[in-house]
């Protein structure tokens, strides 16, 4: 996979040859194909999906399907009824929270663990304050690891939810999804799985994880925004509630009461965002044509060109994992004396985006306890170049803040 | 946002700073916090006579937050409460993007702020120390 | 305002000119300025808003917010804070039955007509079952209207909440909102106004309806898919529990609980559709520059035209008022002894989309009588020669499902 | 989907429906929606001597769906619970896409509605008396 290749299938680098792009953990830039995607569906196909029995709605319901399918195949889902679509991986944990959440009672518990984005944590705690269950938290190491003990050790016969992310947005660490989603099971619990971080960037097959559901975002794997995934098994997604309830997801309405429409359209409220789906589908395609080999390899490459680079920089301290393998592209740093923020702006200066500040991950800051980090993190399309740059950048901000050395 | 940004009266006042200790028999003290970005300062005022007689702060934050709360604390002692909400004013102002030059020479060294005005995400950052000072002083002047 | 220009500047019509589309109460088409505006943002713009540092994060965050201000002007709101994006009205209105919902309690009523679309129905049987409050239907008359004394009748000092629609998604009608609104107020509820079908037609201004909150959908107003609005107003929205929690909604986070962000961004969790908001900007724009002068003298000329053929077709019976200016541009009729399906059916292969079935209000279905009707809805957009075609199709229908008149 | 789709023979079952009746003594009875499009069919059968000696159907909906039950009740009368599980399965199997054209003839007039498998929207309308069937017919046959 040549670097400019790539390149030039993201108009953003073709107004902006010079910018140095290392947020993608935050949001990942999109290929024309993507664009064009949604563009097309505008001009094409558009008409309100499930709704029309003329040909354009009928189109617009296809390619909306269709998109289902991909991302079932994408993920390796049984069936495209395991598929919501929603906005993000936010809404995704939202909706299992939510739904799912009704079955818990007073004194269950809940466990995910002190990584988990802020996405992943907040509406399990606002669950456990609803239903009187317990929140508890699975500790990692100064390295990010989760041991298998440790996780024996959390888990109880009162577990009734588990979940975590696959990949640590601030660490970079993987979690061994399938090991714990195993013991997960024998303890009684479901596993909810974040990949917001790491299906775009690792190939995730939820039927060889067995996770029981699995939540990410669109829009940090090249499709557009306000498009978001929840895959759920279909025996849970079965006997769960509704969450958003409106127009689409029912069967029959009475004044008294409803009847919800079948999987997976009863957790679909309101018109859908066909033209996203269809962007997703496009990003699976190209993921598809680039090919995971390629992406992983590619990435590995540049994590460890940049692993090597902060490391050789100074009063650099990488957090987490000492090998550039530990990090999956994701790279959390401080330099003593500078506050991340200045880096930022720095760096900024410079034409390198990063980001700096607690990366809706508090509760792993206060674990690790540092207020703030900067983090860079990699996508398949950043150039040996891009690393070199923020290196370079880095090696200059302390002279820059006013230090001696 | 510029290179040029972080200059030296910037840095100096980040790295050497005047007023950042802890007084120990303050009378007045008050925690200003930015959630979003973790800036963090608690400041501490004595007003004796009138005037306020010492000043200090303590706490975490990037180079804009820590330099800004140095500076104001360099502009209000030795002020009236009345005067330091009127520069507090001033500087918000300034930072709004809406103030006259004569204006921010009242602001004398706080003033070579003025540029953050451009720069939205460090609004924040520089008028941190400024609003925790007039959350202190309208208690006391009210 | 020539027939034509407009057209043009929907490029869904330029690769089917002979398109007669009539569907525009669920969905609208977009013009370029929409379609480009997406592009634009993905190919200058793109990062991820509210959380970066860089130029690039911060113009995708002036994008962003300068998107709430354009709506925050376009329906008369007092501030950016009070708009909330959502992904449709159906959100919008989920958001105000969860989290004001929460206020509710055993005993208290909450009133809505027997006209609202599910999205306006739905979520508040959930909460009546979920608070043990009351859900009460205002009946409307057999033309569609909702008398002031039938209002007052159905109020009672334990009405907590009124939500209603400004103009029926089946009849057209449109209720005096202002009116309602101040009744309810006087009875001490809140008053909800689902605007779906209002905002992209008439002129909406929250602060002289006086209402406490107003959802709508950019799909129908020319604006992408996957955005959609919650005004609410700021008291209110101040005092209520955040809905979906993660990223960017909070201030504070520890293992124990979390403190929210500030209005508007309590009700915005995770990453937000930037683009969709942008979208939704250009569409604003697109109606400044047209009018809603104009486009409501278009409506009204194209809803005159309409009225008159439908009413000469045979054994054609529209639904509600028995005037042009009750529709507001939407008819929803049946046509004896052939089924809405087989007339959409037909109706298709002449080219002409209009919708069949129950149009997501089963309840004003049963309260009307009747399964299932056909409905066809303007806008701006649509020619004088769409309404020909559509009567000309109508009246072939019997004749070809084998009628002898 | 095409113009001429609505032809004679689904027009003429639709507007002069044989079986659309009620059978005051039917042993078996089973009702059918879909929901989406609100056609609803209670379809009724008498089983005597190991064959369907009677067959009805009520109900409301788009000519497709009634018409799709008058011819179903066509073939089927007269034939055994298992013949007409068979035919079902056909039909089924047709809209699906996915049958000979030799099973198609099997289905005789309701082998008319071969043109549904290419109009996903109205799929629904033309399976509805079929699964309708299937449902009293499996109870019976286990
Ligand atoms: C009156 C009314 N309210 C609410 C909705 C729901 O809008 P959406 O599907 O965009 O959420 C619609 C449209 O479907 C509508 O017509
Ligand atoms: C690990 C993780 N989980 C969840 C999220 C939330 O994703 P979104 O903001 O798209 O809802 C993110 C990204 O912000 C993330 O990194």
């Amino acid at each position: 996979m040549a670097d400019l290749n790539i390149r030039e299938d993201f108009p953003i680098f073709r107004d902006n040859p010079s910018l140095v792009y290392l947020d993608n953990a935050a949001t990942t830039q999109k290929p024309s194909c993507v664009i064009e995607a949604v563009r097309h569906f505008y001009e094409c196909d558009n008409a309100n999906p499930l709704r029309g029995l003329y040909d354009l709605a009928q189109r617009a319901t296809a390619v909306y399907e269709e998109s289902r399918e991909a991302v079932a195949g994408f993920i390796g889902a049984a069936s495209p009824e395991e598929i919501v679509f929603t906005r993000n991986a936010s809404e995704s944990l939202n909706l299992v929270a939510y739904s799912y959440g009704t079955f818990l009672r007073e004194g269950d518990e809940i466990l995910i663990s002190v990584m988990e984005h802020h996405s992943n944590l907040i509406p399990w705690q606002q669950l456990a304050a609803r239903s009187g269950a317990v929140l508890k938290f699975i500790e990692c190491g100064i390295d990010g690891k989760i041991t298998e003990e440790a996780f024996r050790q959390a888990l109880s016969p009162r577990t009734k939810i588990v979940s975590m992310t696959q990949i640590s947005n601030v660490l970079g660490i993987r979690n061994d999804i399938k090991t714990f989603a195993r013991l997960a099971h024998e303890a009684g619990a479901v596993f909810v799985c974040d990949g917001a971080q790491s299906v775009p960037h690792i190939p995730v097959d939820v039927q060889d994880l067995n996770v029981d559901f699995l939540a990410f975002s669109g829009h940090k794997m090249l499709a557009p925004m306000g498009i978001g995934v929840l895959y759920g098994k279909k025996v849970l997604l079965e006997k769960m509630p509704p969450f958003l309830t409106g127009g689409e997801m029912i069967e029959y309405v009475t004044r008294e009461g409803a009847t919800w429409a079948e999987l997976p359209h009863k957790f679909e409220a309101g018109t859908v965002n066909a033209a996203g789906a269809v962007g997703l589908k496009a990003a699976i395609e190209y993921y598809q044509i680039v090919g995971f080999d390629a992406i992983q390899k590619r990435e590995e490459e540049l994590s460890e060109l940049a692993f090597d680079a902060l490391s050789k920089i100074p009063h650099l301290h990488i957090m987490g994992g000492s090998t550039a393998k530990e990090h999956n592209g994701i790279f959390s740093f401080s330099l003593d004396g500078v506050h991340p923020h200045d880096i930022a702006e720095i760096l900024n200066a410079d034409g390198v985006c990063i980001r700096a500040g607690h990366h809706c991950a508090q509760v792993l800051m206060q674990h690790m306890k540092v207020p703030s980090t900067v983090r860079a993190s990699i996508a398949f399309y950043n150039r040996d170049e891009d690393i070199l740059r923020l290196a370079q950048s880095l090696s200059t901000v302390r002279r820059r803040m006013g230090y001696v050395e | 946002m510029s290179n040029s940004f972080y200059r030296e009266i910037i840095n100096e006042h980040n790295l050497r700073p005047l007023h950042k200790h802890i007084l120990p028999r303050a009378g007045l003290s008050h925690r200003g916090i930015n959630p979003s970005c973790g800036d963090d300062i608690t400041l501490q005022l004595t007003i004796e006579d009138g005037v306020i007689a010492e000043g200090a702060y303590v706490g975490d934050g990037c180079a804009i937050s820590q330099a800004s709360a140095d500076m104001m604390l360099d502009l209000i002692i030795g002020r009236t409460p009345e005067e330091a909400l009127h520069l507090a004013d001033i500087f918000l102002r300034m930072i709004k993007g809406n103030v006259t030059d004569e204006e921010v020479e009242e602001l004398e060294e706080a003033g070579s702020l003025q540029d953050i005005s451009h720069m939205p995400a460090r609004v924040k950052c520089a008028v941190l120390a400024w609003h925790t000072l007039e959350k202190i002083l309208e208690a006391e002047v009210l």
